[in-house]
C-alpha cells in the first residue's frame, strides 16, 4: 500500500461492521416479521430483502457516488458512478471499496424500515419501485447532507452546519420514520384496524430479531467512528448501556401503565434504545447514555399509542419507534455533548448554551420534513397509477398467498395431505400440470 | 337435545359467536377445521413447483340447544355466517340423547 | 493515540469480540426458550433479555470499578464508578472501554446461565432482583478473582495464585452452575416434574440458539487473548476442536445408551464442549483438546441424569453442563496444560506435577462454594421476603401468559377469531374500552 | 512476534472471518431445514451438526497437513499431522493456527452442502461415514489443487495452472453438488416424489438461514483475501452487489415464469448470487459483479427445473443451485477477469482471449469429475454394505423419529397431554420405567 | 351403538383415558378445540394494545360404546374431568346407527 | 340423512377424498385428530429423558350423505382407507335431521 495511513486494524474492523449491519436487515425482516400475523409473515420478510437487491444495485450506479462525492452541500456529482476507478483508492485509512460498502448497508436498512409502517397491505411490485425511488432522491441526498465530510466542503448538516450525527439518527432513523408516517397515510388502515386483533403471530421471532438487530448495530454505530480506535470504543460501550437501559425503561411504563413486562416491550424497547443512542453514541459519557436509554425507553412506549390516538395505522410503529426515539437521540445531544469527545462543541447541561441544541434541531427537523414530503408525494405517484395497496380481498386472505403464492408455516402432517403436486416447469420443457401428473413413478 | 353443528368461514366465527349470544346461547365448543367443496382452494409455488391445496380452512362450531331452539339457532347462525359467496358452509344438526354438565353433573338443559 | 503499544488490529478483534459475546445471550435465550414448554418460552428469553438489561446499567455504575480496579485480591475499588476518566484511556494494548464492554458480556451471560435451573416457576420481579444482587455480591468479586491482572497485585485466583481459566470456566461456569443448583434447590421442583411431558417445544430453535452460541464462543474464548494474536489462533482453533468433539462424545454415549442420536444431544454436547474448553483454550493443544471435548461431552451427557437420582429439577441442565463442564476444562489443565503456551507451568501429564492441578481444584471449588452459598442465601432472602416463584395456578397456567399477559405463537388463522381488540392507551388519553370498540372504522 | 511482516489486523479480520465462516453451516442447517417437510428437519439440521463435528477432527488429525502442506501438486504431505507445531508460527501475516481455523470451516461447510441432495431418507450412521471418507479423499486433496500457493510448488489447479478460484467456487461449491448429485442418484428418489406435496414446513427458517449465510458469506469470500486490505475490500462489495442482483434475478424469473416473485425464490437467489461470486469476488469488477448476479440467479432459478426433466430427486436443488452456480462464477471470470486485479491475466472481454477461460473450465470440470466418480463410489460401497437409505417405513413415519426419536415442534399445550414420562436413566443407577413412574412426586 | 363425545380441560385428558382404559373402553379419538362458555378467557397485552381471549383450550374426545355401557362412559369421563371449577366441559351423547372397524371391515360392537 | 364419520390415516386422506369424489360426494369437512386404540404410539427421548407417545396423528373427515348413499359411501372410505395394517381407523354414521346450505339456505338434500 502506497498510503503511509491506511491501517489493517480500522480495515478489519470496517469489514466486520459491514457484514454486522448487513446483519440488521434480515434482522428487521424478522423483527417486523414475527409482529405481524401469519398470513403476512412472508411478505414482510420479503420486502426488507428485495430492499438489499434494489438498494445494492442502485449503490453501484450511481447512490455511492451522489452522496459521497463532489462539493455541493445537498447532493454528490457522478464521479464514481459503477463505483468506476475505486478498486484501488483508499478512503482515510481504510480502502475505500470498503467505506462504501459500510455505507451501503445504511442506504438498505434505512427505506427497509420504512415497510414496518405499511405491513399486511402493499403492492409488492410498488413497494420495490418505491424503495428504487425513495432512495434515490431522499436517502442518497441525506446521507449527503449527514454523513459526508470533506474538510467543509461536504453535507451541509454534519460538515458545514456542525450538528453532530455519529451513525444516522436523522438520515437513518428520521428520514425512515417520517416516510413510514407519510406511507401510512396514503395507504390508509388496514381492513379492521382497531376491531380485529391483529397480534404477532411469533414474538420469539421477534426476539430474534431484535437480537440480530442488537448485535448488528455495534458495526452500526462502532463501525460508524470508521476506525478500530478509543472513539469505537466509546460509542461501543454506549450502544451497550443506551440499549440496556431503554429496554429497562420500556418495560418499567408496562409495568406501571397495564399491570405486565412484555417481551415484545423488552424487545421494542431495546429497538428504541438502539434507534435513540445512534446519532449520540460519539459525544456523550457512558452515565449519560443510561440517561439517555431510560428516557428513549419510556417516551417511546408512551409514544406508540399514537397512532391510536391520531388514527394513523402505522402499523408495526415505525414513527413510535424510529421518528420519536430518532428525535430523542439527536437533541439529547444537544444537552449532553462532552467537549471531551467533541473536540469542542458542548451540550446545554455542559454549559454550551443553545447553540448546539439549535443544530441538532435543524438537523432533526430538516430530515422529517424533507423526507416526508418527498414520501408523501412519490406514495401518491405511485398510489395514483399502478396502485399502492393490494385489494381487501387479497388482505384478508393475506398478503403472502396473494403477491406470492407461498404460506409460512406447514407444521402438521395431516394437512399436508390436502396438497397435491401440481407440476414444475423443467428447463426447455413446456409440462402441463396432467402431463405431470400422469408421469409421476 | 341437540346438537348443532356448523362449518363456516373462519373470519366470521365472531359475528356468529355474536349472533349466539345475543339469543341466548351460553356457550359453545369451536375446532379449526379445512372444508372440501365447491370452494376452489388455491396453490403455491415452491421453486417452480405448484401445489394445489384443495382444502380451505374452516372453522367448525358444536352448540348444543334444547329442542325449541334449534331452529332459531340454525337461523340465526346461516344469518351471520353468510356472506353470500361460494364456500359459507354447512349447518346441521343431530339428535342429542343426554348432556351433562361436567363441573356439577347436572343433566339435560340444566347442563348447558 | 500516544500510547505506542497500541494496536488497531487488536482493537478491532477485541470490538469484534465483544459484539460476538453479546450475541451469546440471545442466543442462550433461545437455546433455553426451546427447550421449554411452549407455555414459558417466553419468559425464558425474557429472563435473559432483562440481565442484559440489569447488569449494563450495573457495570457502568460500579461493576467495572468493583471487578478491574485497586490491588485488593478479593474485591476492586471505587476509583471507577460510572466509567469516569475512562474515555481516552488505554487498557494495554486497546482502549480501556473496549476492555470494559467485552468484560461487561460475560458478566452478563453468567446471571442469565443460571435461570435454565429455573424455568417456567420463577416470578419476573424476583428474578430481576436475583440477577441485580447476585452479579453484585458474587459475580464482581468472582471475576475479579479469576479475570483481574495487575502484576501479582490482581485477583487472588489468576494473578496471585496462578490458576489459570483462560475465558471463564471457574469464574462464568463453574460459578452460574453452583448458583443454578442453589435456586433450584430454594425453589423446589417443578409441578408435575417426572410425570407429565416436559418437552422441549422448539428443538430448531434450541438449535439456532447452539448455532449463536457456537458462533459467539469464539469471541468469549478468542477474544480473552485480548488482542488477535497466536494466542488467540491457539484459543480459536481449540474452541472449535474441542466443541466439535464433545457434540460427538454426547450423541455417541446417546446412541449406545438410548440407541439414538439425538439432535438435542448434538447441540447440548457442543454447549458441554464450549464450557469445558473455556478454562482450557489457551493452555492446551489441539490434540488436547479434541480429547477433552470428546470427555467433556461424554461426562456431561451422563450428568444430566444426576437430577433424577438426586431428585432436584435443575431444568434445563446448568449443573450438568456448566458446572460440571466447567469442573472437567478447569481440572484438565492441571493434566494437560502446556508450558509451550503457559510459558513455564506443565500439566501433570507433561511432567509437571500435581502443583498445577492443586491451583485448579482450589480455583474451581472456591468459586463454587463461594457462589452456591451465596446464591442459596440470595435465594431464600428473596424467597422469605416476596416470595421467588408463582403460584401453582400461575405455573399450570404457563408464566407466559400470568406473568406476562403474552403468548408467543399464534400460527394459524382460525384461532385469531377467538381474540377481538380491547383497546389501547394514547398518549395522554384516557380511552376506554367501550369507547374505542365504538370507535372503530 | 519475531515475524516482521506479522499483522494484527489481518490476523483480526481472519479471526473474524473464520468464526463467520462457521456461522455458514448452522445458518446451511436452517436452510436447508426450513425446506424439508416437518418429519424430517431435526434430521436435515443435524446432518450439519455432525458435519461440523467429524470434520473438525480429521482436521486436526490429518486434514489441514493433506490439503496445505508438501511439495506435491496433488495432496499435501503427513508433515503437520495432529496440528503438531503450529502453536506459534505463522502463515504470512496471520497465525497459521489462524488460517488453519478459517480453512478448517470450508472443509466442514462443503460436505454439509451434499446433504440437501438427499433430505427425508438416509441413515444417519452412513451419512457420518460417507462425510469421513468424503473429505479424506476428495475434499482435502481438492482444497490443496486449488487452495494451496507454494510459489508454483502447490497444488496444480490454484497455483501451478493459474486458474483462479478466489474463495471456492471449484473447491467447494461445484464439488459439493457433483457429489450431490452422486448421492442424489445412489440413494434414489423419495417416496412420492412428484405426486406427494413436498413444500418447505417453515420459510422464515429458511430465510433465517439465507440471512446467516450472506453475513457469514462475508468471511468466506472478503476473508479469502487473507488480509484486511483493498483485495478483502474488492471481495466484500462484490459479493454483496453479486449477490443482491441474484436475489433479484431469480424473482424476475419467477415472476415472468409463475407469476408470483416468492420468498423462497429471493432467499434461493441470493444463494446462487453467493455461490457464483465466490470463485469470482477477487478478479471482477462490481459492475461486472451486478451482471454475474443477474445471470447466476436466472440460471439457476432456470435450473432447479433440470431434476424434474431428467428425474433424479436433488432434495433441495444442491446440483441446480451449487454445481450450476459454481460452474456460472468459475467460467465468468475467464469472461471479466481485469488485470488491475489479476495483476495480469485477463478474461476475454478484457481482451484476454481464450486462455483464462479454458484454465476455469479445466479447473471447473476436474473438479466436478473428480467429484462425482468419487462420491458415487463411496456412495454405493457404503449403500451396498451398511446400506444407506432408510426403510420405506421410517421415510414415511419421518426419519426425526425413526433416527432420532425425536420430533421438531410441540407447539400446542392440549396434545402435551398425550405423552407421559417414561423414566431417565440416571447416572451410576439402572432405574426402570415402572419404578421410575412410581417414585414420582 | 352411542357416540360420547366429552369437551374437557386439556390437562385432564390422561385422566380422563386411565379411566376409560380402566373401564374397559380400547379406543378414542382426541381433537383439539376451543371452548367459549361461563370460563372467562384471558386478556393479552402487545404495545399497549389490549386483546381479550374469550376462547379458552379443551380437548374433544369422542368414544364410540356399545349401548349398555354408555351410562357408566358417562360417569367415568365426568368424575375423571372433574375439578369443579367452571369451565370443566361438556359429555353428551348421540345415537350411531352404524359403525366400521377400517382395517377388517367388522360392522357394529366388532368394530371397537 | 346421515353424517358418516371417518377416522383414517393421514396419508389416506388423498385416497378417500378421491374415492368419494368419484362416487359423487361433493364435499366434505376435515379435521386434525389423534387416536388412542391398539396401534401402538412411539417414544422420544430428550437428554435421557424418555416420553411415551400414546396419541397417534389421524385425520378426522365429516360426510353428509342422503340416506340411500349410507352404504356405499361407507364402503368407499373404508376401502380407500385401508391398509391392512393396525390402526385403520374406524367409519361410523349418526342420523341427521337437517342441513342447511349457508350462502343459500337451502335445506335437505339440495343443501350438500
Ligand atoms: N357433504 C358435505 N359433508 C360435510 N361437509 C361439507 C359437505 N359439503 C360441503 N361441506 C363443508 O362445507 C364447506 C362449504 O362447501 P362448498 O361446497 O365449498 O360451498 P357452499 O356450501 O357455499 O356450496 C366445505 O368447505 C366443507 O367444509
Ligand atoms: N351449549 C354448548 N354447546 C357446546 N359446547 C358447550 C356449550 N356450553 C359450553 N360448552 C363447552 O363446555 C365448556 C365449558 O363450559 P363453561 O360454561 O365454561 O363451564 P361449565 O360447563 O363448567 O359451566 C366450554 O368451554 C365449551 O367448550
Ligand atoms: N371406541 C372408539 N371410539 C372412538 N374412536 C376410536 C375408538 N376406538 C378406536 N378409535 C379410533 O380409531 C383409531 C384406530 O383404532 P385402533 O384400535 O388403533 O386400530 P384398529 O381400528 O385398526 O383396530 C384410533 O386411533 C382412534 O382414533
Amino acid at each position: 500500500m502506497a498510503n503511509p495511513q491506511f491501517s489493517s486494524g480500522d480495515t478489519a474492523w470496517l469489514l466486520a461492521s459491514s457484514a454486522l449491519v448487513l446483519l440488521m436487515t434480515p434482522g428487521l425482516a424478522f423483527f417486523y416479521g414475527g409482529m405481524v400475523r401469519v398470513k403476512s409473515v412472508l411478505n414482510m420478510i420479503m420486502m426488507s430483502f428485495a430492499t438489499i437487491g434494489v438498494v445494492s444495485i442502485l449503490w453501484v450506479l450511481f447512490g455511492y457516488s451522489l452522496a459521497f462525492k463532489g462539493t455541493n452541500p445537498f447532493i454528490g456529482d457522478l464521479s464514481a458512478v459503477g463505483l468506476h476507478g475505486l478498486l484501488k483508492t483508499d478512503s482515510g485509512t481504510i480502502p475505500e471499496l470498503v467505506f462504501s460498502a459500510f455505507q451501503l448497508m445504511f442506504a438498505i436498512i434505512t427505506p427497509a424500515l420504512i415497510s414496518g409502517a405499511i405491513a399486511d397491505r402493499v403492492k409488492f411490485g410498488a413497494w420495490v419501485l418505491f424503495v428504487a425511488v425513495w432512495t434515490t432522491i431522499v436517502y442518497f441526498p441525506v446521507a449527503h447532507w449527514v454523513f459526508y465530510f470533506n474538510g467543509g466542503k461536504g453535507g451541509w448538516i454534519g460538515d458545514r452546519m456542525g450538528a453532530f450525527d455519529f451513525a444516522g439518527g436523522t438520515a437513518v432513523h428520521i428520514n425512515a420514520g417520517a416516510a413510514g408516517l407519510a406511507l401510512a397515510l396514503v395507504l390508509g388502515k388496514r381492513v379492521g384496524w382497531r376491531r380485529d386483533p391483529m397480534r404477532p403471530h411469533n414474538l420469539p421471532l421477534v426476539l430474534l430479531g431484535a437480537g440480530m438487530l442488537w448485535f448488528g448495530w455495534f458495526g452500526f454505530n462502532a463501525g460508524s467512528a470508521v476506525a478500530a480506535n478509543a472513539t469505537a470504543g466509546v460509542a461501543f460501550m454506549n450502544t451497550q448501556v443506551a440499549t440496556a437501559a431503554a429496554a429497562m425503561g420500556w418495560i418499567i411504563v408496562e409495568k406501571i401503565r397495564d399491570g405486565h413486562s412484555t417481551t415484545l416491550g423488552v424487545a421494542s424497547g431495546a429497538v428504541a434504545g438502539l434507534v435513540a443512542i445512534t446519532p449520540a453514541c460519539g459525544t456523550i459519557t457512558p452515565m449519560a447514555s443510561i440517561l439517555l436509554g431510560l428516557l428513549a425507553g419510556a417516551v417511546c412506549a408512551l409514544a406508540v399509542g399514537l397512532k391510536y390516538r391520531f388514527g394513523f395505522d402505522d402499523s408495526l410503529d415505525v414513527v413510535g419507534v424510529h421518528m420519536v426515539g430518532g428525535f430523542v437521540g439527536t437533541l439529547f445531544i444537544g444537552l449532553f455533548a462532552t467537549s471531551v469527545l467533541t473536540g469542542g462543541a458542548k451540550g446545554l447541561f455542559y454549559g454550551g448554551g443553545f447553540t448546539q441544541l439549535g443544530k441538532q434541531a435543524v438537523a432533526a427537523f430538516a430530515v422529517a420534513i424533507y423526507s416526508f414530503v418527498l414520501a408523501y408525494i412519490i406514495g401518491k405517484v405511485i398510489d395514483k397509477t399502478m396502485g399502492f395497496r393490494v385489494s381487501e380481498e387479497d388482505e384478508l386472505s393475506g398478503v403472502d398467498l396473494a403477491l406470492h403464492a407461498e404460506t409460512a408455516y406447514e407444521l402438521t402432517m395431516a394437512t399436508h395431505t390436502g396438497r397435491s403436486f401440481a407440476g414444475a416447469t423443467p428447463v426447455g420443457g413446456s409440462m402441463t400440470i396432467s402431463e405431470d401428473r400422469t408421469v409421476t413413478q | 337435545m341437540k346438537l348443532v353443528t356448523a362449518v363456516v368461514k373462519p373470519f366470521k366465527l365472531d359475528d356468529v359467536r355474536a349472533a349466539l349470544t345475543s339469543f341466548g346461547v351460553k356457550g359453545m365448543t369451536v375446532t379449526e377445521a379445512n372444508g372440501y367443496g365447491r370452494q376452489r382452494g388455491h396453490s403455491e409455488v415452491y421453486r417452480g413447483a405448484e401445489y394445489q391445496v384443495d382444502l380451505v380452512p374452516k372453522v367448525r362450531l358444536e352448540v348444543l340447544v334444547e329442542d325449541e331452539d334449534v331452529n332459531d339457532v340454525i337461523d340465526a347462525v346461516v344469518s351471520a355466517a353468510r356472506t353470500g359467496s361460494i364456500g359459507d358452509g354447512k349447518v346441521w344438526t343431530v339428535p342429542v340423547e343426554e348432556v351433562v354438565r361436567v363441573r356439577t353433573g347436572e343433566r339435560g338443559p340444566d347442563a348447558l
